[in-house]
């Protein structure tokens, strides 16, 4: 079981559903990123995954893991800080009060 | 590394000391505007110069992640031109709010870097990350106003669904690694050609492009991945709408050049319906709520996704086989940055006093009131609309021309996007009626835009003009640009 | 070691233990992130996550990304997280109604994509090695800065545009009007 | 090298606007004169053209040949041939006086006025001569905007939704005629190799056409985009309905160059492109065409009628008459066609004249109910003795232009099938009821009280609008007794119309 | 002489030209030009009418000129030329003399009028127009002046257009003369389709050898009888003429009875070897023709309105006429159409001078007695009546007789007896007028009473010109029978026609069939004068006639079981006009209404559909943009599935 690829990847899979899952469904700003931090980790157990398994992307696996991991980093940096400058303007960190702009 | 791939990679280099020079006149000479614009105009014309030497040369550094086409230099300078042209209008409208002019011209320096990275990246990690270089100033940008609720509403939208897709993305790219084993296009390439040889594609491959296409068609703004469009357009401040309605979306059709057109060429038959539908329901979607809209902003909102839709015609007709569907797309995109970047400049000048609205009463008599401006837009529409002899149309007339070669499937596209262009012209001359036709409601002073402002008017407008008479100039980069990868 | 490849008697190998019990903690931090109504709690159960995800990279034999994510996931990006929470977790905040008015469509949109995902790997025939490999730490750093550089060196520019741009979003105006600029 | 007049006459007016836009816009007399200036000059330069014409001999003359985007064979190609030659006299005639008649009317925002006027000029003289496919449907285009903005800026009270009616229609049309072109030219490119040099030249698309080598399915998929466009703009029933809302809220100018110019522009290019490029398809649906065209006849007699105003009187004639240009097209006959361009011409003369006429009693009363007239043969003699005499040519009376011309297609399509002659002739009653019952109601009669009020406002005619009227009414009488000045010009242009289009009945 | 043919029809056009653009400034002098150029028009039209009656010429060796090729048309031509021979001659006389006269006659008429340099214009427009059609060479050039005959007509009917009526009126007639028109235009076509010219005499060359087949032919004929009809006014189109008396009384004289609808004859009688050639078609022509007589007749019995009753009577006569080329008998119908043009050109000029009497009154009812107070009027008027009823020796006797002889002689029996009923009838309601208008009690206004005068004398010199033909022509042209000179003059042109009839006209014997006839219709005539006179009442000291009207008599007759239908028909004209009004006003303009409506609802309603379709449509897809991001998302998200599931499908392919 820990020997199979697939079994990496139905994780990751699972987990990257889950994170989209909670995307799609929480109301908070902050749960939303929390929820995209967990779709991108899936993608980095996948890459892992396919690094531990295949022998011609061993190596590389884990220099796009390290480099996902960072822009990942960048990426919540931008976010918390867009969370804190909406929260200043709106008294509110929950989205679907955002709407000052539809149709 | 070495010193040649410095030198292939030059632009970039140049752009982030651009960046890196804007800060540091912001720090050293604080509350000097005028040193800082100087800055960032010069430093961009340095880049264009550096960008323009390179110009007819070809070659690629870092072992094949980057690579120096036609295709490049294109791209860069019409991303070069994008960040001038937007700080030409974004000065005139910062200013008065009170908002920082160094962070402005900083952050989109780092953006258009990233634009010109992705232009000429031939990997797949390095085009994620030029990517990510660009729409996460972007982020920052449409928020920029950031006492603003709506810039700051509308930043928000558009960071979570852009970061949203971005995993989409990044789950199909390591997908398609995983696959064909390498991050290279031209390895992809390669592994695909056997995959297209051998005539079946593994689910985990298809699932990786669908993945990848929806990413992709999300950062294109492409229906029903559009919806982060005009809520970040409304939102953001009117010259940064201009930059963001252009500057990403010529990214993401950059990406599309090198993603779908260099590594997943050898699929294009599988997929070109894919694109197709896209397409259609792109421009059709994009053009009837248009045509609903009240606010001018976002009424240009919607009709640049109705653009993505026509462009990704001339996509599709170089999947359909046609090669020039792919100077079409580049002759495409380099019309629609300047016109559009031009409409969306008129309303950023109407704008200039804080507390101007975009809606469209806004432009009741402006043909009158304001006799240039109203002619300039007037331009910028009726190109938008397809009009000869501007750039709009031969625009259109390209990726037409492209598609009905194709024939089939794609010249039904193509009368679709014939009708689309017809009902179009509803809501581009909607403005055009307020603008001449109708009286204002209230006597609003001319807004009379500062010298910065009029030289980037002039500059569209003029290009504009340029395309439309003398297309073959054009064509003639675009014919060129459109060779590349293999 | 002397320690058996598997538990004695039964014969599960230690490693499938290891992997279910990671794992399992993994999908169920996860799902306790997207679904507790107290949002640290939600901070915290990331963090959980976070650290079995590390787990699950030691082994698939890759402890220079498993230390990576304890550093940066942990070590920063959880604790700007909950940061963040503590900052627009205003007293009166509704506690009530954590979960959109869609959440069923959300959890069959979700169920869909893990199916999907399922079904694909599942049915795909990977070009795995049918065994985990050791990643070597200098093959990696030597590959990060041959092959890898420029996309490195990009990042590092993405992170300080991100600092600057995170920065500027982030500051608290010093007056009501802000910078006189 | 000679002397490139078709250039110089296409472009005087854009040298015009270029004069225009230096001039400020308060000096409005001196606006006025400068765009009449170049548009007499253009006036001048074509009738020169038509002196310098050579009768006899087919083919097209004065040709200019520039390459403009060699990547795809495009070219700025010009070349007359008879039909071309009449068109533009045409267009340059009603051009300047129309601007002679805007003096009065326009006053307010002249110079752009006179700017979008002259930029329709150089549309309009450019389409006509245009013998590269695509230049074709540039100048096309150009004439869209100046219009637009002319019926939308200088027009009636519900000029917004007229011209907006305008532009999409058409739009509708050209866009897909667009597709049309580029699909022929790529069958052409593809039929040489794969290359671009004549895949839009008229004369090598037409030799290529004539030798049966376009297929027939592009054919009629290409035949009918075009003739959706050139329908819509001619207009043929039903895709006449922008006609009436366009013509009632156009200024009066605007009517008359719409009537006089813009509906031939339809006529003219189903008879340059869609029927010699696309044999096949135009003979397979000649049959419908000409039912349609027999429909629009009788349909616009009728409808015009019961209009009650007068300019939409008016337009709905102009739907029943420009069904004669259709049919005289498709019957396929020679009598029918150079009867069919004669009624352009006559139309445009004569509607033109109309939409004067009745501009001006609009701009004596502000208004154009026929219900509220009555009476103005013994306030206007003058007026309505002008009146009269359009309505009567429009009417069809012998030794008067239209006569002629409505009698050749009568006569060509009698020859072709006698039912049609038949089916379209009761307008000749239908257009003597809508015409001399409008006239009976405007002019006969007691003064009305709604003229009575007017009092002194309802002058006679004046010498000014007298001049706009005089060379229309010349050219009616002229051409009445005299077709063959015109009849001539045709000969050529009419031989290789049924040459090309015979193709198909050949093989 | 051929040059001099040209100038017949391009004097009145010259003085139409010169009147119309300086009458206005002329004043009282703008009859002037009009009147002189008509003058010189009728003597160089005697000239080329004697030449050509002298010469006799016939079909194909007339007198022809060509002026230049007027449409030269690919597949098409059609000339602007002129072609004389005897027929045209006759019409010539007719048109030119009648014309003279009464340009002269509304020098004093029109005094007053301060539309006369108009109206003087107008008529030489006529002048031009009829002198056009009579003298064409080819058909369209007929049709041309066809066209143009029928604009004078509608001008002059509405010469006073602030009157509602008056322009009723001329469009009404204007209209229904397009409608024959139609007909004529369709035959033109025929023929240039089938034949391939229109120069008459060489169609009928063509036809008389056969050119056109059967069917053709009577086809052809069928569509220029149409034309016919409109401009003779014959039945079914005899709706308008009765209403142009809406115009001045010259023009009614001239236009409306001595010329312009005489134009019918001449088209029928012109085209006689095309006509000749369907015999089914003649029979048509004889029908319409002997209806039309007697419809008119009885409608004038009960006319109040004394232009009106000569009206019907100008309908009845034509109608005889069309009867009389229906049976073949050619010259007999030109006889008629003569005659008739100068003594129905006298009763109307007459009737003229009796309104201009009576201070423009019309009706009947509120004249009488008027025969001693304007004797001249009064004396002419009597001869004509005599001459229209058809009393020996005057011109109505001789052409009237010929015709019932030639009905009667060529076997249409039933065309002879109802001719033989019409010309009792004719003779009545004339008697009738005269009793009404100028014998009997006064029942004018007293106040007009005192006016009442007898008409200057440029009016009363025509009349009295009117009134020697109208006693003499016939025996002048028309004796002996069947063989006089206007036999001789017009056998050239009808002979070969007849010929291929194969009938010869047995020669005329007074003491048989012939003088038979003319005792009994004379008798018939005579009988209802005096019928007329019993109940009209009748004052000629002279010859010591006297009897008072019985107006009470006629109301009895009129009352009587049977004869109310009819005196309620005949007043009400047969209620042609309510027919009409009812099928075209009302019906008709329903019609149109309708289509217009479908026009404004379906097919703009279409237009404008699918503009709110597509408006509706933004509005609806719009609302997927909640504002909301987490719907975005799940959009975004349901896209993705759609994609994945796509490419899967693509991938089994």
């Amino acid at each position: 079981m820990s020997g199979s690829l697939d079994s990496y990847l139905v994780l990751s899979g699972l987990l990257f559903a889950i994170g989209t899952f909670g995307f799609l469904a929480r109301r908070n700003a902050i749960s939303m990123l929390m929820s995209i931090e967990l779709m991108i980790n899936a993608v980095n157990l996948t890459v892992v995954a396919f690094g531990a398994f295949v022998p011609a992307l061993n190596t590389h696996a884990a220099v796009i893991a390290l480099l996902v991991i960072a822009v990942a980093a960048a990426e919540a940096t931008i976010g918390l800080a867009l969370v804190m400058a909406i929260y200043r303007n709106r008294k509110t960190p929950l989205v679907d009060e955002y709407d000052s702009m539809s149709q | 590394m070495s010193w040649s791939d410095l030198g292939t990679i030059a632009p970039v280099v140049a752009s982030v000391l651009v960046a890196a020079a804007i800060l540091i006149v912001d720090l050293a000479l604080p509350n000097r505007r005028q040193a800082i614009i100087a800055t960032a105009l010069g430093g961009l014309g340095i880049v264009a110069v550096v960008i323009l030497l390179q110009a007819g040369h070809t070659g690629s550094a870092f072992g094949g992640a980057y690579s120096l086409d036609n295709l490049t230099v294109f791209l860069d300078m019409i991303f070069v031109a994008i960040a001038a042209l937007t700080i030409l209008f974004g000065v005139d409208y910062i200013e008065p709010r009170g908002l920082p002019i160094a962070e402005f011209a900083a952050i989109l320096v780092f953006a258009v870097t990233g634009a010109m990275l992705i232009a000429g990246s031939t990997d797949l990690v390095l085009l994620f990350v030029a990517l990510e270089l660009m729409v996460l100033p972007g982020y920052v940008l449409a928020g920029f106003a950031r006492r603003d609720p709506y810039s700051t509403e509308g930043a928000i939208k558009y960071f979570l669904l852009g970061s949203f897709s971005s995993a989409i993305l990044l789950f199909g790219l390591a997908y398609v690694w995983g696959i064909t084993g390498t991050t290279r296009v031209d390895g992809v390439t390669a592994a695909l050609a056997k995959v297209a040889a051998g005539g079946s594609i593994q689910p985990g491959l298809a699932m990786g492009l669908a993945f990848m296409s929806a990413g992709v068609a999300f950062k294109m703004a492409a229906v029903p991945f559009h919806y982060w469009t005009p809520d970040a357009y409304q939102g953001s401040p009117t010259p940064i709408t201009a930059y963001l309605s252009v500057g990403p979306k010529v990214g993401a059709f950059a990406i599309a050049l090198r993603l779908f057109v260099g590594a997943l060429g050898p699929l294009r038959a599988d997929w070109l319906p894919v694109v197709i539908v896209l397409a259609a329901l792109t421009m059709t979607l994009g053009n009837l709520v248009a045509i609903s809209q009240d606010n001018v902003k976002r009424m240009l909102a919607y009709s640049s996704i109705a653009h993505t839709g026509y462009i990704l015609v001339g996509l599709a007709a170089y999947a359909g086989g046609q090669h020039s569907g792919l100077s079409a797309i580049l002759f495409y995109g380099a019309a629609y940055t300047f016109m559009n970047m031009g409409a969306f400049a008129v309303v950023a000048a109407l704008q200039r006093r804080p507390g101007v609205s975009s809606q469209i009463a806004t432009f009741a008599g402006l043909g009158r009131r304001d006799p240039w401006l109203g002619a300039l837009m007037a331009v910028f529409l009726l190109s938008l609309t397809g009009i000869p002899p501007l750039a709009g149309f031969w625009a259109k007339a390209y990726v037409i021309l492209a598609a009905v070669q194709a024939g089939g499937w794609l010249t039904a596209l193509a009368v679709l996007a014939m009708v689309n262009a017809a009902a179009a012209a509803f809501y581009y001359l909607r403005v055009v009626v307020y603008m001449y036709m109708r009286e204002p409601a209230d006597e609003l002073r001319p807004s009379s835009p500062g010298l910065l402002f009029r030289v980037g008017l002039g500059v569209t407008c003029v290009l504009t003009l340029v395309f439309g008479l003398f297309p073959a100039i054009a064509a003639a980069a675009t014919n060129a640009a459109g060779v590349f990868g293999g | 070691m002397p320690i058996g490849d598997s538990i004695p008697l039964i014969g599960i190998r230690w490693d499938d233990v290891l992997f279910v019990a990671l794992a399992a903690t993994l999908l169920v931090s996860a799902l306790l992130v997207v679904t507790l109504r107290d949002i640290i709690r939600c901070g915290l159960a990331l963090i959980v996550s976070f650290a079995s995800l590390a787990g699950i990279y030691v082994l698939l034999g890759n402890p220079l990304v498993a230390a990576t994510q304890v550093l940066v996931y942990i070590g920063a990006i959880s604790v700007l997280v909950l940061f963040a929470i503590m900052l627009t977790q205003t007293k009166n905040a509704p506690a009530r109604l954590v979960f959109q008015t869609q959440t069923l469509a959300a959890a069959v949109a979700a169920a869909v994509i893990a199916v999907v995902i399922t079904v694909a790997v599942l049915a795909t025939t990977w070009p795995s090695a049918g065994q985990r490999l050791w990643t070597s730490t200098t093959d990696v750093a030597h590959l990060l800065f041959r092959d890898y550089v420029l996309p490195f060196e990009v990042v590092s520019v993405l992170l300080t545009a991100a600092v600057i741009g995170g920065v500027y979003l982030a500051r608290r105006e010093i007056s009501g009007d802000g910078e006189n600029r | 090298m000679t002397l490139p007049i078709l250039s110089l006459i296409t472009f005087t007016p854009l040298v015009g606007v270029l004069a225009l836009t230096v001039i400020p816009s308060r000096h409005e007399e001196i606006v006025r004169r400068t765009a009449l200036g170049f548009a007499l000059v253009a006036w001048g330069l074509s009738l020169l053209l038509l002196v310098a014409f050579a009768f006899g001999p087919g083919g097209f003359q004065f040709n200019e040949t520039v390459d403009w985007i060699p990547a795809f064979g495009i070219q700025y190609k010009l070349g007359v041939d008879g039909l071309s030659v009449l068109m533009v006299v045409l267009t340059t005639t009603l051009t300047w006086i129309s601007i002679l008649a805007s003096f009065g009317p326009i006053k307010e925002r002249v110079k752009g006025y006179m700017i979008s006027f002259l930029v329709l000029e150089v549309g309009m003289i450019g389409v006509f001569i245009a013998l590269d496919f695509f230049l074709f449907y540039i100048f096309w285009e150009i004439v869209l905007v100046p219009m637009y903005l002319i019926i939308g800026i200088w027009g009636g009270s519900n000029r917004i939704y007229a011209t907006m009616k305008f532009v999409l229609y058409t739009l509708v049309g050209s866009l897909l005629m667009l597709v049309a072109i580029l699909a022929t030219a790529f069958a052409f490119q593809a039929g040489h190799g794969g290359s671009w040099a004549g895949a839009f030249d008229y004369g090598q698309l037409q030799a290529w056409a004539a030798g049966g080598h376009f297929a027939n399915d592009l054919q009629i998929l290409a035949f009918l985009a075009l003739f959706l466009a050139f329908a819509i703009k001619v207009p043929m029933f039903p895709f006449h309905t922008w006609l009436p809302d366009a013509h009632t809220e156009a200024p009066t100018a605007g009517s008359v160059i719409l009537a006089g110019v813009l509906l031939k522009l339809g006529a003219y290019g189903l008879i340059r492109f869609a029927v010699p490029l696309y044999p096949f398809a135009a003979h397979t649906f000649a049959w419908p065409i000409i039912v349609l065209s027999v429909v629009a006849i009788v349909y616009g007699a009728i409808v015009s009628i019961v209009q009650p105003d007068l300019k939409r009187l008016v337009a709905y004639s102009s739907v029943s008459h420009m069904g004669f240009v259709t049919l005289g097209i498709f019957v396929f006959s020679a009598t029918a066609l150079q009867g069919a361009v004669l009624q352009m011409i006559n139309h445009g003369l004569i509607t033109g004249g109309l939409f004067l006429l009745v501009g001006m009693v609009y701009e004596r009363t502000h208004d154009r109910t026929i219900a509220k007239m009555g009476g103005l043969a013994a306030a206007m003699p003058i007026w309505s003795t002008v009146f009269g005499f359009f309505i009567l040519a429009s009417a069809g009376l012998p030794g008067l232009s239209g006569f002629v011309g409505e009698f050749l297609i009568f006569v060509g399509s009698f020859g072709v099938a006698p039912v049609i002659a038949l089916a379209s002739i009761v307008v000749m009653v239908l257009a003597a009821t809508y015409l001399l019952w409008m006239f009976q109601r405007v002019a006969f009669g007691a003064l009305s009280d709604f003229l009575r009020g007017l009092g002194g406002h309802l002058t006679d005619i004046s010498g000014t609008e007298l001049v706009t009227l005089a060379p229309l009414a010349i050219g009616i009488v002229v051409l009445g007794l005299f077709p063959s000045l015109v009849l001539d010009l045709l000969r050529g242009p009419a031989q290789s119309f049924l040459a090309a289009a015979g193709v198909a009945v050949g093989g | 002489m051929t040059y001099l043919i040209p100038l017949i029809p391009l004097l009145p056009l010259a003085g139409f030209v010169v009147t119309g653009l300086l009458g206005r400034q002329m004043g009282r002098e703008s009859h002037q030009i009009a009147v002189w150029a008509v003058v010189a028009s009728w003597l160089v039209a005697m000239v080329v009418a004697f030449a050509a009656l002298a010469h006799g010429f016939g079909i194909g060796d007339g007198a022809g000129i060509t002026l230049w090729n007027w449409i030269p048309a690919l597949g098409f031509k059609a000339e602007m030329g002129f072609y004389v021979d005897a027929l045209t001659g006759c019409l010539l006389i007719v048109v030119t003399t009648i014309g003279m006269l009464v340009h002269i006659y509304s020098i004093g008429y029109m005094a007053h009028d301060p539309g006369k340099w108009r109206f003087f214009a107008y008529l030489n427009l006529f002048m031009f127009s009829m002198l056009l059609l009579v003298l064409a060479d080819n058909f369209l050039l007929v049709f041309a002046g066809w066209e143009l005959v029928g604009l004078c007509s509608y001008l002059l009917i509405g010469f006073w257009y602030p009157r509602r009526s008056a322009a009723e009126a001329a469009k009404k007639a204007f209209l229904v003369n397009r409608v024959g028109d139609m007909g004529f235009a369709l035959a033109i076509m025929a023929i240039w389709t089938q034949l391939g010219t229109l120069n008459m005499q060489a169609v009928f060359k063509l036809v008389e050898g056969g050119g056109l087949s059967s069917t053709w032919v009577a086809v052809v004929a069928l569509l220029l009888f149409c034309g016919a009809v409109g401009k003779s006014a014959q039945f079914p189109l005899h709706v308008w003429l009765p209403d142009a008396m809406e115009g001045p009384t010259p023009v009614s004289a001239l236009i409306h009875a001595a010329t312009m609808v005489n134009a019918g004859v001449y088209l029928v009688a012109r085209c006689n070897p095309i006509f000749g050639a369907a015999p089914g078609v003649m029979v048509v022509v004889a029908a319409i023709g002997i209806f039309t007589a007697i419809l008119a007749a009885s409608i004038a019995f009960t006319q109040t309105d004394i232009k009106r009753v000569l009206a019907y009577s100008t309908l009845s006569q034509l109608g005889y006429m069309f009867a009389s080329l229906g049976v073949g008998a050619w010259t007999a119908a030109i006889f008629h159409l003569m005659s008739h043009g100068f003594f129905k050109g006298l009763l109307f000029l007459g009737s003229g001078s009796v309104i201009h009497a009576v201070g423009d009154e019309q009706d009947m009812r509120k004249m009488g007695g008027l025969a001693r107070k304007i004797p001249i009027t009064y004396v002419t008027m009597l001869i004509g009546s005599v001459a229209i009823a058809g009393v020996p020796p005057l011109a109505g006797f001789f052409s009237k007789d010929e015709i019932l002889g030639g009905a009667f002689k060529s076997g249409f029996l039933w065309v002879w007896a109802i001719g033989f009923v019409v010309a009792g009838m004719t003779a009545f309601y004339m008697f009738r007028l005269m009793g009404m208008t100028f014998w009997g009690p006064s029942h004018v206004d007293p106040e007009v009473e005192q006016h009442i005068h007898e008409s200057p004398l440029t009016m009363t010199r025509p009349l009295i010109l009117l009134a020697l033909p109208a006693v003499f022509l016939g025996l002048l042209i028309g004796y002996p029978p069947e063989s006089g000179l206007l036999h001789q003059w017009l056998a050239p042109v009808f002979e070969a026609t007849i010929a291929a009839g194969g009938r010869t006209e047995a020669a005329y014997s007074f003491l048989g069939i012939d003088g038979g006839l003319a005792i009994v219709t004379t008798l018939l005539v005579v009988t209802a004068i005096v019928a007329a006179w019993r109940l009209f009442g009748v004052d000629m000291p002279a010859i010591g006639l006297h009897a008072e009207p019985r107006p009470d008599r006629v109301r009895e007759v009129s009352a009587r079981r049977g004869l109310d239908f009819l005196y309620r028909g005949s007043s009400a004209k047969w209620w042609f006009d309510d027919l009409n009004n009812l099928l075209f006003v009302v019906w008709g303009g329903r019609l149109a209404g309708a289509v217009w409506w479908f026009d404004r609802v379906v097919i703009d309603g279409t237009v404008n559909g699918i503009g709110t379709v597509t408006t509706q449509a933004g509005l609806g897809l719009r609302r997927v943009q909640t504002g909301h991001v987490q719907n975005y998302a799940l959009g975004i998200a349901i896209g993705l599935i759609a994609m994945a599931i796509g490419y899967f499908l693509i991938a089994v392919r």
